[in-house]
């Protein structure tokens, strides 16, 4: 053989890469399968393509929207309004009543305004659902045998 | 090992290629000098502290504070520099006060006068310096007036340019507005009233191409020349009946003008047109407009020229929304459909949202404007 | 949970059609073009919305989903709550509280809103913005107190117009500004923009918004320019001077340009004298201020001398009370000695570039 | 609680306030002291049962959220396909041919709607319709009502029950989606809530939920299970003479049977509303502001 490239590499089962530090090792540009899969992949995922064309609303519209968002901020100022007006009253009558009480009979009042802490929120309350389940309400209550 | 595979750096392995590949390293000279202490070091002192006391008289541009950060803020009549140096911007007497505005904050300043107290109430009026002083030599000071700095004298010579050529332009206008209001309109104006008319049939252009209303602009134009000539009475000192005399003039030219002229929408003067007439010719041209049928050249040639006579009634806004009208690119599909693609057929491809399919469109060529 | 526990069906009375009825509100309360009102209150017609132009680009557009449907539900609940407004308005004595409830009541109409956001403000068309009507004076200072005042008083004080002339500044009235009639410019002019002497040589036009309740028929007012920084070489400091003085001016809320048709020479407390500034000798400003009257001034009364011209004993002499305020600032320029000509004034002096101490 | 325990509790405290500020003779002092007169009290029961549904939505409601809901929709991203189903397998096939794809541009045609902006097979200009292929299997096989089989359609059951039907107002399953309220018939004929006297004398004295609940044990017997709010009552009615102090309580399951006696001889479990129409008006009034709308 001519090529003494030929004669040693018959030899080799594999080059050996020499690595040198901050040495170039791969032309410009080409990236391994590995690392263009990733590049591919984020690319996907990048915002700009996944994003919907910019909401630009004519006039007519603009102040459409803006007419049922007026309408849903003051729908849900009265229901607030509404609300806080029937916690005041309740404290009110709570005031009321306690007031009363002390006067009539300090004892009863002394133990409607003991301390509760500790007590616990039923588990057995349920939450509100959109649709009531197979067994509405639980019949079969029985109080625990007393000791 | 032969002397190729020395060179080109690659190595047999000794058991014979049984481990797939060898990364060998070359290891660089990265070793470090063993580090030096750096402690023991001290730099000289860096002289920081005020310079001036309370009430030394200082010069601009003297230095009252050195310090590390703003230990001291910059008050009245004082800068700060990169390093927060304090220095006198104005002559006076240095005072380290405090302010009622930033109660955390201590000030030194610079008050102009021995007697003045720092701050400055806050809702008086500042205590400034002028400082400086008028040239008294006529020719030095005409030689400061006409001064001019890198900037303006680089621009100055296409500024005239530009001037002169509005100018020569404005006058040309007025020699066209002249002729116009001589042969076309028949109206004698004498020499002085003519020159007043035409000055301000000028303004008047130039306010109605700005977007001033009609009014607004007559109204623009004639204070611009009254106040011409009452100026030019107050400079000339002239007594009571000449100056009367002047402004009856330019009443009667102003009045001539306006009842006897208007621009139409392109700008261009034109014979006057009342608003009842200006109703009517409209009414009238839709008419025509809507009686012409577009089907050939000729016909197209026929309408542009109806639009160009009518831009002297018809507004701006009124004229685009007519051509749009009457004059469009491509007539509506209800106009008719041509039966195959001849030479005389344009087809378009479509895409049909109902079918989401494309469909062929073949329109006679007179369905196009352009075509035509 | 108690939210729902508080919920009211939306309130609907059919018969309660305030907003569609304009025997006794305003014309300006509604939309102008035909169209475009049915558009907005009947929903969007096949070929597109009107206020696209081209037809193509009305093909193009499309709305977003069901606004329509909820667009005439929300108008119906916000007109119900405005019929109750006017009910309650029929009752109401005081003309302040009036107000309060005649904005309540329009100021979620559709159709002003329209009106108000893509009218011209300034130059008003009393068709479409009539200051007039108590919302649209509403919407224009919430509109003013946005950029427009916030900008005039960082001007005012940066180039420290307050307290160079008078103390401060609480402001009630916009004031717009321009010079028409020296180049026929149409363009109001900002807060201290640096003007040209050509461009100031004749008056300018001043334009007073007012946006509080006042009664246009007897209110008057005063309008001065003043400048505060011309040279006084005596104290080597600076003095005031009166540029131009008009009194007992009156305006309305939609007619309110002030120029020499709303004046005759008995207004005139001194006549315009334009910037002149001399040579090397700074920047000037000049500040307008603009003051409600509290009584006639008679003519002479405030007559005064406009070199050195003190404004704070002016104002309160006059009982003067200041309502809004503008300024420009003008510079030495080549055109100055053109203007001082024409004003047959005497030419200016000429100024060391170098300041000495 | 038991009731046992309970008065053990309420004894205690009153032992812990002797070491306080007030002795029991001086706090019972002052009680003769303000009340010589005779008087009754009475601790009556608000027993409610809360909403097991919810609130039917107001026509506004319903609307704005369709709309707020659309145009969220509109300016949604792309659904990311490719995260969900693995490229080439048989489950990203059936998901693709569930989907009605855009139009994509071609040239030489005019799209009048304008030229079709696709960006990962979504046209970026309109929302984004995602039909999953296995709600459009299912319908298919809606008839099927087979137990056994997990994909089968969810039926809900009905808003509307029985009790409602046939107005049976002793039910506890009418009105599922607002507050049921107690309400007991007595002998006069009078409806009102339950109420309760307070045994005055120290022995038997008991506080106002104690005696309120075993009131209600007494009156509906033993197999309720309820959960009082609070120790304090909730609200007063009548004067000094005969004072009845209201205690909030729900009842969390058992049923309510009213007991053979004299006292009150009817029950019904009522809305605010229905309360409204058989209480008398000042006695509504009163107490309408602690009761729920819904």
């Amino acid at each position: 053989m001519s090529s003494p490239w030929s004669n040693n590499s018959r030899k080799l089962s594999q080059p050996v890469l020499q690595f040198v530090r901050g040495k170039r090792t791969k032309a410009k540009g080409a990236l391994s399968p590995a690392v263009q899969r990733v590049i591919t992949q984020l690319s996907v995922m990048s915002a700009g393509r996944k994003q919907p064309k910019m909401l630009k609303l004519s006039r007519e519209d603009l102040i459409k929207h803006q007419t049922i968002q007026n309408c849903w901020s003051m729908y849900q100022r009265e229901l607030r309004e509404k609300r806080n007006e029937q916690l005041r009253l309740q404290y009110k009558s709570t005031e009321k009543a306690m007031t009363l009480l002390e006067q009539l009979d300090p004892e009863l009042f002394e133990a409607a305004n003991a301390s509760e802490a500790g007590k616990r929120f039923p588990l057995e309350l349920k939450v509100p659902t959109e649709f009531p389940p197979d067994q509405v309400w639980y019949y079969n209550y029985k109080p625990k045998e007393e000791q | 090992m032969t002397v190729w595979s020395s060179i080109i750096g690659l190595r047999v392995h000794p058991l014979g290629g049984s481990i797939s590949s060898i990364l060998i390293h070359v290891r660089s000279a990265t070793k470090k000098a063993a580090g030096s202490r750096t402690s023991m070091k001290d730099s000289a002192g860096r002289s920081l502290g005020p310079k001036k006391h309370e009430g030394q008289k200082v010069k601009p541009g003297e230095i009252l504070m050195r310090q590390r950060g703003t230990k001291f803020f910059p008050g009245e009549n004082v800068g700060i520099g990169k390093d927060h140096t304090i220095f006198a911007l104005e002559p006076g007497y240095t005072r380290y006060y405090l302010d009622p505005f930033h109660p955390k904050r201590r000030f030194v300043g610079v008050a102009l006068y021995p007697d003045l107290k720092l701050p400055t109430p806050h809702f008086q009026p500042r205590v400034r310096r002028f400082g400086r002083q008028v040239i008294g030599n006529p020719e030095a000071a005409k030689k400061e007036e006409s001064s001019l700095s890198r900037q303006q004298f680089l621009a100055k010579d296409a500024l005239i340019k530009g001037m002169k050529e509005r100018e020569l332009r404005r006058n040309a206008l007025r020699v066209e507005y002249a002729k116009i209001l001589t042969e076309k309109l028949q109206l004698n104006f004498e020499g002085e009233q003519m020159d007043l008319a035409t000055l301000y049939l000028l303004r008047m252009r130039s306010c109605i191409k700005n977007g001033y209303r009609l009014q607004d602009s007559q109204y623009n134009s004639k204070y611009f020349l009254e106040q011409e000539i009452a100026l030019k009475a107050k400079r000339e000192a002239w007594d009571d009946s000449t100056l009367k005399h002047q402004m009856e003039g330019l009443n009667k030219a102003t009045e001539k003008v306006n009842t006897s002229t208007s621009f139409n929408n392109r700008l261009e003067l034109t014979k006057y047109i009342s608003e009842a007439e200006r109703r009517e010719n409209k009414a009238k041209f839709i008419e025509d407009l809507a009686n012409t049928t577009l089907m050939t050249r000729k016909d197209k040639k026929k309408v542009e020229s109806m639009f160009a006579d009518a831009a002297d009634f018809l507004s701006r806004s009124e004229e685009v929304h007519l051509r749009r009208k009457f004059l469009k690119p491509v007539k509506p599909e209800t106009d008719g459909l041509a039966r195959s693609d001849g030479k005389k057929a344009i087809s378009t491809k479509r895409f049909n949202y109902a079918k989401r399919s494309i469909e062929v469109i073949v329109r006679p060529k007179a369905a196009f404007l352009s075509k035509l | 949970m108690l939210r729902r526990s508080l919920h009211s069906s939306v309130v609907k009375r059919s018969g309660s059609k305030i907003w569609s009825e304009f025997t006794s509100r305003p014309e300006a309360l509604s939309i102008g073009s035909e169209r475009i009102k049915k558009c907005v209150l009947e929903g969007t017609p096949s070929q597109g919305p009107p206020s696209i132009k081209r037809r193509s680009n009305r093909v193009k557009y499309s709305s977003p989903e069901k606004i329509d449907e909820v667009f005439k539900t929300c108008y119906d609940f916000l007109e119900s709550r405005s019929a109750v407004k006017y009910a309650e308005l029929e009752r109401e004595e005081d003309p302040a509280k009036r107000t309060k409830l005649l904005v309540e009541a329009e100021v979620n109409n559709p159709e002003v809103l329209y009106n108000f956001q893509y009218g011209d403000k300034v130059e008003n068309n009393p068709r479409f913005i009539d200051y007039n009507v108590p919302v649209y004076r509403h919407l224009g200072r919430q509109h003013w107190e946005s950029y427009g005042q916030m900008l005039l008083m960082q001007r005012l004080e940066t180039l420290a117009a307050i307290p160079d002339t008078l103390p401060t500044l609480v402001p009630r009235a916009e004031v717009h500004l321009r010079f028409p009639f020296s180049t026929g410019l149409n363009k109001w002019v900002e807060p201290g923009e640096l003007l040209s002497s050509n461009a100031t040589t004749l008056p300018p036009a001043i334009k007073i918004q007012e946006y509080d309740d006042v009664d246009t028929e007897s209110q008057e007012y005063t309008v001065l320019i003043l400048n505060p920084d011309e040279p006084d070489i005596a104290s080597d400091s600076f003095k005031t001077t009166l540029q131009y003085g008009l009194t007992n001016l009156k305006i309305s809320y939609n007619d309110n340009v002030v120029d020499s048709r709303k004046f005759t020479a008995d207004n005139i407390i001194a006549g315009y004298l334009p910037p002149v500034p001399e040579k090397n000798a700074g920047v000037q400003r000049f500040v307008v201020w603009v003051f409600r009257q509290s009584k006639h001034l008679a003519a002479g009364e405030a007559a005064s001398a406009r070199d050195n011209f003190n404004v704070r004993d002016f104002v309160h002499a006059h009982k003067l009370q200041p309502i809004g305020a503008h300024l420009w600032r003008s510079e030495w320029d080549s055109n100055v000695t053109n203007v001082r000509a024409k004003y047959g004034l005497p030419e200016g002096r000429v100024f060391h570039r170098v300041r000495k101490a | 609680m038991r009731l046992e325990e309970a008065e053990v509790f309420v004894n205690g405290l009153l032992q812990q306030h002797k070491g306080g500020s007030m002795t029991f003779q001086q706090v019972a002092l002052r009680g003769m002291a303000t009340a010589s007169k005779p008087r009754a009290i009475k601790a009556g029961l608000i027993l409610s049962r809360i909403p097991i549904v919810t609130q039917e939505a107001t026509t506004l409601e319903k609307q704005y959220y369709e709309y707020q809901s659309e145009l969220e929709r509109r300016l949604m991203w792309t659904f990311p396909q490719y995260f969900y189903f693995r490229k080439g397998t048989l489950s990203e096939k059936r998901f693709l041919a569930a989907q009605r794809g855009p139009v994509s541009r071609q040239p030489g045609v005019w799209f009048p709607k304008g030229v079709p902006d696709v960006r990962h097979n979504r046209e970026r200009r309109t929302k984004q319709e995602v039909t999953l292929p296995k709600s459009s299997e299912s319908e298919s096989l809606s008839g099927a009502n087979n137990e056994d089989d997990v994909s089968r359609p969810v039926v809900p059951n009905s808003r509307i029950t029985d009790a409602d039907r046939e107005n049976d107002t002793t039910s506890l399953e009418r009105q599922l989606s607002s507050t049921l309220y107690l309400i007991v018939k007595n002998a006069a004929g009078k409806w009102a809530f339950p109420s309760f006297s307070v045994p005055l004398d120290s022995e038997a004295k008991k506080p106002l939920h104690i005696t309120a609940e075993a009131g209600l044990r007494e009156l509906g017997g033993p197999n309720i299970n309820t959960w009082t709010v609070s120790n304090t009552p909730a609200g007063v009615l009548g004067d000094a003479q005969a004072t009845e102090f209201m205690i909030k309580s729900h009842i969390v399951s058992g049923r309510f049977v009213l007991q053979p006696q004299k006292q009150y001889d009817a029950f019904a479990w009522l809305t605010k509303s229905e309360i409204q129409q058989r209480v008398e008006e000042a006695y509504f009034k009163e107490l309408s502001c602690i009761l729920a709308d819904n």
